[in-house]
């Protein structure tokens, strides 16, 4: 069991970083309401940014990227609020024209 | 009833959201007891309200095609059960105009003192169940602790707090005890500066103008329209109060006294410089102005009571003796409407010759004052809706009857 | 009342035979007029400069009816429903008493509510009066844009103020009588 | 304090996850009661200030003359009251959000200190954390989620306005109440909580409230979008109960309707011990009686160990308990006197008032800071505050362009943010 | 087992545990949920990882914000219809299959470097000296990277000027996003729409 009473290392949080990633892309696949479709985007940027966490630590790993991990983190999380006020008003307004948030039924091109 | 479409007020709410039917009532804390109002909302703003009621109708009318007049007086109480007396003297007037029966002028100063102290009381409720409206708990109470003072003055007189059946057609039911009029007067003194009390806590308060101001603006014109009387009417500057322009049977009552209609003209209010201004958000006939017009009638209530009081200790003949239980009704029909606290309170009664009335028809005020409702609730917010009823201040009891 | 002997002259002239009849020496004096012609003496009376009475305060329904067949024979009156519209006016200060006769029941069948113009195109207060009247006597108004129960729940049964009226025995499981 | 039991039972294992595991026990109790017997008193408080206002007695009965122990035996009936699920609530969720309200309300409570200078910790928190206003008002403005969770999942519509109203209500206050938060900070050259109540240590004129006009002003924008955020009166449109019924908790019953309220009063708390913190000097009092006494005995300053340093400490808690209990009254004094105001109003305050006074409060307080107007806080400078002070005004030199890099050279500056750092943990 | 361990499992559990609850789930308000919780399991792993300022910050924003918004809307959309909406099961298993794939590959590159595998020993010493201050990052930010001025040459001049470009690149983006959004979200009512939905 040394992989679980080990300190933890930069593999670790990768690890979880990977979970979240692909959960988020199983979830914008197979979503078809459109805000399922936000939250699995949020997913998949928030397994990338503990990659830059993990990978900015000092505390995991002597050689660290420094703050430029946790700055870039910041950055996608900065972002991220951004992107999900756009998508949710595209997600309202779609609502608006189509009365539905299923993204199947988003297929033409006229609002 | 179509919703309005071409609303301004409607089409400036650009995020549109589902429509909600919701149900404000019969069980709401601001519907003033079980008036049920379904509002067709647009996420917080409501785009039509229909008022349904009957939820506490007591067959009035009916039960009042089986029993004399006399009998008939404690259902008045229950109709507008904060303004008993008010109520009382609407159904007394009715009957004695069918009987051609006069009162004494101590009798008629008698129930000037009485239903100015009714109205007082009623307008006190008013204010602090709009207090309670608006989300402020504290006036109401202090509301409260005035009316009780009235009310223990009505218990002395009468030995009831809340459903009098005190003034009877023919008078009232006794004359007003030992040491009465000095205790009211006491009252009076007290009560004065206890309304700059109210005027802080609510009429003047920032957030109070905020929320009533501009809000529900009935035009004079609609308030006509729709039978709007009392505060309502005369908060929209129209200049009519029956204790001035009713029939001679009532106005008679009070002959010589002074009073000016409270209501706004040419800007002003009578005596406007004894109280606090009008704020300059506010619109004739907005929810601010209904509830001044209340507040003002209270200081001109206290008014009448004090002159009626003096007249009373002066007057001669009797206090005025109920007529008998079983008086035979003359055939004929009569209608009479009086000023109650909350507009024109109508009785309406037909007799064909007997001892018991064939129709009795009670016109309540609320009830057309709240008719008006749905009109000047469109396009507000929810939160506006309990200040515009709240403003109109109903009573369940007088509407469905 | 507004107007006196020459308000009656003055309709009459207008509306000649739809004024039916008129009492001025009531304690309220009141003028009959003709179902027919309701709404328009109705629109004369509010808008004519002289009388303006622009509020209505009122519209009571009185059932005639003497239940008791022994008294029926001299009770004066034959079946029928009496419409009463208590008019008043702001301006002017003066009041108006208007009556309409209605048949008990439309062509005398029992159940079938008379049908009566609604004013409620003329004075907006008309709107819930006629819903209750319609509610607790039992008259229909033509014209009324949103005629329902107004007092009593919507699938009630009858209409309580008239004098025949039964209470049912029973309403959705309650015991009525 | 987990070294210390670990000593005893893993000598060789200062770290090891039992030690620490006690100790977050015994910091859960701790702030499990400060929350608890929080709400009891504040619920009896806001029934006897009620009462006072409206001129009756509140609570006279239970528990000896003053009705003490009302909330408790009202605690005890919602207890025993049946707890009810409504046929059309989303029943997990509606189950959950009580919980998750409190949650974060009882999370925030993790980084507040509620004193300084205590040898086994530095501040008396159960976990001094370095950005710990920005972490305090993070998870404060988790509590939403409980609310708008409640709203949504009663399957009411007044709740469901309640929720959607909370969520509107609280997205906006968190802009101006992060805007007024920020000057402080800004004035302290730290998030820490601690550092920032260290620093207003000395006489009341050492507070953040007196620093300059700006940080006067700015108080009161605070004070304001603290009670929208925690759901007071004027502001509390997500249960206004005149129209909503009862907003978002109209479904609720019994213990779960409790823990709500157990919520609303721990953050209402919160933030006035936040609002202690940054502008009333936090655990210092108005005088300081610790140094004087210290300087009077000949030494050099207050001891932060042993028995006198508890002592001190102590004095500390009740200092900012006092602080706390006195903005929970003034959020009290203010519902049972205002009506209430409508959402939109509500909106427009925030935006249309509250951010534009905290942005100009914010700029002016800088300019002042950056110009060094001292003006009053020069008359009774503070030990700790100066140290900072000087680091401050070094590191904002040298921010100004890369080049000032090589002109102040670079071991100050290492040296600065060293001092900054080293300085509180 | 130390407790930075544990707590890392906890935490990594949480995570990953309601990161998956999020796929699964097909009621949008409790994915929404799940989503906050997985979320502020991730600050925790932030905290541990000793970014102090970047877990507060994921919760300020990312949980406190965005999702505030995200179940905003949600609620605004929210017609019982939509609420949920069931995913073909054919769609499931395609996703399965490329999911887990993935997962594997990037589980193995993860553990695949030496390094990154192994903890660094002396823990203790870097969490309360390092790392985890504003300061710090606020100042790279405005364009000074003082965690790097002990390795201050000409050639490293140009890195250490910070992130003071893509902050202001990042701040004007916010604004017109905001600006942006709020106009999106905008609709001219079209006349009669009022009374089309319940009727």
């Amino acid at each position: 069991m040394s992989f679980l009473t080990d300190p933890v290392g930069v593999s670790h949080f990768l690890l979880v970083g990977a979970v979240m990633f692909v959960c988020g892309v199983v979830c914008m696949a197979t979503k078809r309401n459109g805000l399922g479709v936000l939250m699995g985007i949020e997913l998949v940027l928030n397994g990338a940014n503990i990659n830059f966490v993990a990978f900015g630590s000092k505390y995991l790993r002597s050689e660290s990227l420094g703050l430029d991990g946790q700055l870039i983190a910041l950055f996608v999380i900065v972002l991220a609020a951004a992107e999900a006020a756009v998508a949710l008003a595209i997600a309202l307004n779609f609502y608006n024209n189509h009365a539905t948030i299923d993204v199947d039924r988003a297929d033409e091109l006229k609002g | 009833m179509a919703t309005q479409i071409d609303d301004q007020r409607i089409i400036e709410f650009d995020v549109r959201t589902d429509e909600m039917l919701v149900n404000m009532g019969p069980q709401h804390p601001s519907t003033h007891g079980v008036l049920r109002l379904v509002l067709r909302t647009d996420g917080e703003i409501v785009s039509e309200v229909t008022p349904h009621l009957g939820y506490l109708h007591r067959c009035a009318e009916k039960i009042g095609e089986n029993l004399t007049p006399r009998q008939w007086i404690p259902y008045t109480d229950r109709m507008d059960y904060l303004a008993g007396m008010n109520m009382n003297l609407g159904w007394a007037l009715c009957v004695e105009k069918l009987l051609q029966h006069d009162l004494s002028e101590k009798a008629k100063h008698l129930r000037v003192i009485i239903c100015e102290m009714g109205r007082i009381a009623s307008h006190l409720v008013g204010m602090g169940a709009y207090g309670l409206d608006l989300g402020t708990f504290s006036p109401f109470l202090y509301a409260f602790r005035e009316r009780e003072r009235i009310l223990d003055l009505f218990e002395e007189v009468c030995g009831a707090r809340l459903t009098y059946s005190y003034i009877t057609p023919g008078g009232a039911t006794a004359d007003l005890p030992k040491g009465w009029l000095q205790k009211c007067e006491q009252f009076l003194d007290q009560f004065q500066p206890i309304i700059a009390e109210y005027h802080a806590l609510l009429t003047t308060n920032a957030i109070f103008i905020k929320r009533t101001c501009d809000i529900g603006v009935l035009t004079p014109e609609m308030a006509i329209d729709f039978g709007c009387t009392g505060p309502v009417l005369r908060g929209s500057g129209v200049d009519y109060d029956l204790r001035r322009d009713g029939e001679e049977r009532y106005t008679e009552m009070y002959d010589g006294y002074a009073f000016e209609v409270i209501c706004q003209k040419d800007g002003h209010y009578p005596k406007d410089h004894q109280y606090p201004a009008v704020p300059k958000d506010a619109v004739l006939g907005d929810c601010w102005h209904r509830f001044y017009v209340r507040m003002l009638e209270v200081i001109q209530s206290m008014d009448l009571v004090r002159q009626a009081m003096d007249r009373y200790s002066v007057a001669s003949g009797d206090w005025g003796v109920p007529i008998k239980l079983a008086t035979k009704l003359p055939p004929g029909d009569v209608y009479l409407e009086t000023e109650a606290p909350r507009g024109q309170m109508g009785f309406y009664l037909v007799s064909n010759g007997g001892n018991i009335p064939w129709r009795v028809r009670a016109r309540s005020s609320s009830f057309c004052n709240l008719s008006v409702c749905p009109e000047i609730c469109k396009g507000v917010p929810i939160a506006d809706i309990p200040a515009i009823v709240g403003s109109l201040d109903i009573v369940m009891g007088e509407i469905d009857r | 009342m507004a107007g006196g002997d020459g308000l009656l002259s003055k309709l009459k002239s207008k509306f000649g035979d739809q004024i039916v009849g008129a009492n001025l020496e009531a304690i309220d004096p009141w003028i009959e007029i003709s179902p027919d012609a309701l709404v328009e003496v109705s629109r004369f009376v509010r808008d004519d400069a002289a009388l303006k009475l622009e509020m209505l305060n009122c519209i009571t329904a009185v059932d005639w009816l003497e239940v008791d067949p022994k008294k029926a024979a001299k009770a004066g009156f034959e079946p029928h429903l009496e419409m009463v519209y208590h008019l008043s006016s702001i301006s002017k200060r003066h009041t108006l008493v208007l009556k309409v006769k209605l048949p008990r029941w439309k062509d005398g069948v029992e159940g079938e509510a008379p049908e009566c113009p609604s004013v409620s195109s003329v004075w907006s207060t008309a709107d819930w009066h006629e819903r209750e009247t319609y509610d607790l006597s039992g008259v229909i108004f033509t014209g009324h844009p949103n005629l329902r129960r107004i007092l009593c729940p919507e699938d009630w049964v009858g209409y309580p103020l008239r004098k025949d009226y039964q209470m049912p025995l029973e309403y959705h499981g309650i015991r009525g009588r | 304090m987990a070294e210390f039991i670990n000593s005893f039972l893993f000598p060789d294992q200062p770290d090891h996850w039992i030690g620490v595991l006690i100790t977050a026990l015994i910091h859960v109790v701790m702030i499990i009661n400060v929350i608890a017997v929080g709400a009891l008193v504040f619920i009896w408080m806001e029934r006897k200030v009620s009462g006072r206002i409206q001129d009756r007695l509140g609570p006279t009965r239970v528990g000896g003359k003053f009705g003490w122990l009302q909330t408790l035996a009202d605690g005890l009936k919602l207890v025993a009251k049946e707890d009810i699920t409504p046929g059309q609530a989303d029943s997990f969720l509606f189950k959950l959000a009580p919980y998750l309200s409190f949650t974060a309300s009882f999370c925030a409570f993790i980084a507040l200190p509620f004193a300084s200078g205590y040898s086994w910790s530095s501040g008396w928190a159960a976990r001094e954390v370095n950005t710990g206003v920005f972490f305090v008002l993070a998870v404060l403005g988790l509590e939403v989620f409980g609310v708008i969770l409640a709203g949504y999942a009663s399957g009411s519509k007044w709740s469901l306005f309640g929720g959607m109203r909370e969520a509107a209500q609280v997205v906006s206050y968190e802009v101006p109440l992060g805007l007024c938060v920020i000057i402080p900070v800004m004035l302290a050259g730290s998030m820490n909580l601690v550092t920032i109540g260290d620093m207003q240590e000395g006489l009341f004129t050492n507070w953040f409230l007196f620093h300059d006009p700006f940080t006067f002003c700015v108080f009161w924008v605070y004070f304001t979008c603290a009670m929208a955020s925690v759901n007071r009166a004027p502001f509390d449109l997500a249960e206004a109960e005149s129209e909503l019924v009862a907003g978002f908790h109209t479904e609720y019953s019994g213990l779960r309707w409790s823990i709500f309220f157990m919520a609303e009063y721990g953050s209402m708390f919160l933030v006035s011990a936040l609002a202690a913190i940054l502008f009333f000097g936090g655990w210092n009092g108005p005088f300081p009686v610790f140094a004087t006494l210290a300087s009077a005995l000949g030494w050099e300053a207050w001891p932060t160990t042993g028995l006198l340093g508890y002592v001190a400490g102590l004095a500390g808690v009740a200092n900012i308990l006092f602080k706390g209990v006195v903005g929970v009254t003034v959020m009290i004094w203010v519902r049972w006197t205002l009506p209430r105001l409508r959402i939109d109003q509500v909106i427009t305050m925030c935006w249309k008032y509250c951010v534009p006074i905290a942005a100009v409060c914010f700029a002016g307080a800088l300019f002042w800071q950056y110009n060094n107007i001292w003006f009053l806080n020069s008359l009774h400078p503070a030990r700790s505050r100066a140290e900072v002070r000087e680091n401050w005004s070094v590191n904002e030199l040298q921010l100004l362009t890369p080049s000032a890099l090589h002109e102040v050279g670079e071991s100050d500056m290492a040296k600065g943010i060293e001092n900054e750092a080293g300085g509180q943990i | 087992m130390n407790w930075h361990t544990l707590l890392f499992y906890l935490f990594a559990l949480m995570s990953c545990g309601f990161a998956i609850a999020v796929v699964a789930s097909s009621n949008v308000v409790r994915m929404a949920f799940f989503l906050i919780v997985s979320l502020a399991s991730t600050a925790g792993l932030f905290f541990l990882a000793g970014a102090h300022f970047v877990g507060a910050m994921q919760i300020m924003i990312y949980v406190g914000g965005t999702l505030v918004l995200l179940i905003f809307g949600v609620m605004l959309t929210a017609h019982a219809a939509f609420v949920s909406m069931v995913t073909k099961s054919s769609d499931w298993v395609l996703a399965a299959v490329f999911g887990g794939a993935l997962l594997g590959l990037l589980a193995l590159t993860a553990f695949s470097v030496e390094d990154w595998r192994v903890a660094r020993g002396d823990q203790a010493a870097v969490t309360s000296s390092e790392g985890e201050f504003a300061s710090s990052i606020g100042q790279a930010l405005m364009g000074m990277r003082v965690d790097r001025l002990s390795e201050g040459n000409s050639q490293l001049e140009a890195g250490m000027s910070g992130y003071l470009l893509p902050f202001e690149i990042i701040a004007i983006h916010l604004l017109v996003v905001l600006i942006g959004a709020a106009y999106l979200a905008r609709t001219k009512r079209r006349v009669g729409s009022v009374t089309e939905g319940v009727q």
